[in-house]
């Protein structure tokens, strides 16, 4: 089990901001992830479509997307950061 | 002496000011980002990605206290809604000269724009509105790699 | 907003932010410069030429606010009698980016200390030494020259 | 007459911050007006005697010693700058 968050619009489109979820063995890396997930369709596709606006963090570590996801507990979806 | 702190509630400058200055380094540079209401913008939302957060500005923080010897680093950052001219982020040093102080300062804000997990939605009227990534953001930051 | 002040008593320095925030840019920089205790100054004693002091600092500021497009620039030096910890100096700048308000503020502190006419007396117990030109002043004044 | 402004150890050597004098016509520069008033010795040969330390400002503009002075109104002879 892998606790997913979501920020920013990513958030808004999928309609909440965390969940708990058991990927099949196939889904090997964080793009993997974003794939299976877009495959649910209707905000996840909108908001996990398009990778090159999103940004992920596994372990609250930011990692690029062909990261493997392997034993992580906790992975973060999100657009590029705009803070300060 | 490291201050880091995400918060809900306004910067309060003078206090943050007054724990740089008596860090003891004779040399203390701030910067400080506001909301501007130049182009119409009526509320500016910060969301955050709670303890990553921290994690990433503490370690800007520590950063740059190595990298310059600072006598202290501080970095706050606003959360939540606020309205044009209050402030969204402070960071600071103190060093024992100024160009140290000055550059940590500018290593701080640069690389908080791309390192630290913030996101801001700017609201003008019904119109509600994320903010994109800027190109310069990332430009800012490379220029703080060591080769 | 050019703001320039040579003053005896304490400068304020939440005062001075709050111009410098309320200038409307966004982007707020400062530096401050305190009186060092640690190699066992009692006392900064802190002569200036009135008048051209004023000029020489005004003209900082018009330089800065015009080369970096400033919203707003201010330069306070204290004068006269001072204790380790008390602040000598604030300069700041006030712009649409934070690129600009930093190199403004740095390009303040540079340039005030070779072209303004102060002079530090530094007091030890009985004995009171003027401080000697840095070497290293000039030439950090001497990167703010346009080629 | 010109009015003569002295600071920091030049002020405290010469043990007056300001005069006014009224130098010969062969002093035509800030370097000449220096030596012509270090001719006068005591504490003004001891402010004066190495112009490599001093700095000048003629009509609150600071200016090199080579710098002419007539019809200057104010010239001030003090040590390199150490603000900030």
């Amino acid at each position: 089990m892998i606790d997913l968050l979501y920020f920013a619009w990513v958030r808004e489109s999928i309609g909440l901001g965390q969940e708990r979820v058991a990927p099949p063995d196939d889904v090997a890396d964080v793009a993997g992830l974003i794939d299976w997930l877009a495959m649910r369709g209707g905000g996840y596709a909108e908001a996990l479509g398009d990778k090159a606006r999103l940004r992920a963090a596994v372990d609250q570590l930011f990692v690029p997307l062909d990261t493997s996801i392997a034993g992580a507990r906790e992975i973060a979806l999100f657009p590029p950061v705009t803070g300060g | 002496m490291i201050r880091v702190l995400v918060t809900e509630v306004a910067i309060d400058v003078a206090a943050e000011l007054d724990v740089l200055e008596r860090a003891g380094g004779g040399a203390v540079a701030t910067f400080t980002g506001l909301v501007r209401d130049d182009d119409g913008v009526e509320e500016l939302f910060l969301e955050h990605y709670p303890v990553a957060t921290e994690k990433a500005l503490g370690d800007l923080a520590v950063e740059a206290a190595q990298r310059w010897s600072l006598a202290a680093a501080t970095v706050i950052h606003r959360v939540g809604a606020m309205k044009p001219g209050e402030r969204i982020v402070l960071v600071g040093a103190a060093a024992a000269h100024r160009a140290a102080a000055l550059e940590a300062c500018a290593f701080l804000i640069d690389r908080l724009k791309t390192d630290a997990p913030f996101w801001k939605r700017e609201t003008r009227g019904q119109d509600a509105r994320w903010v994109g990534e800027r190109e310069s953001d990332r430009d800012a930051a490379d220029r703080w790699k060591r080769s």
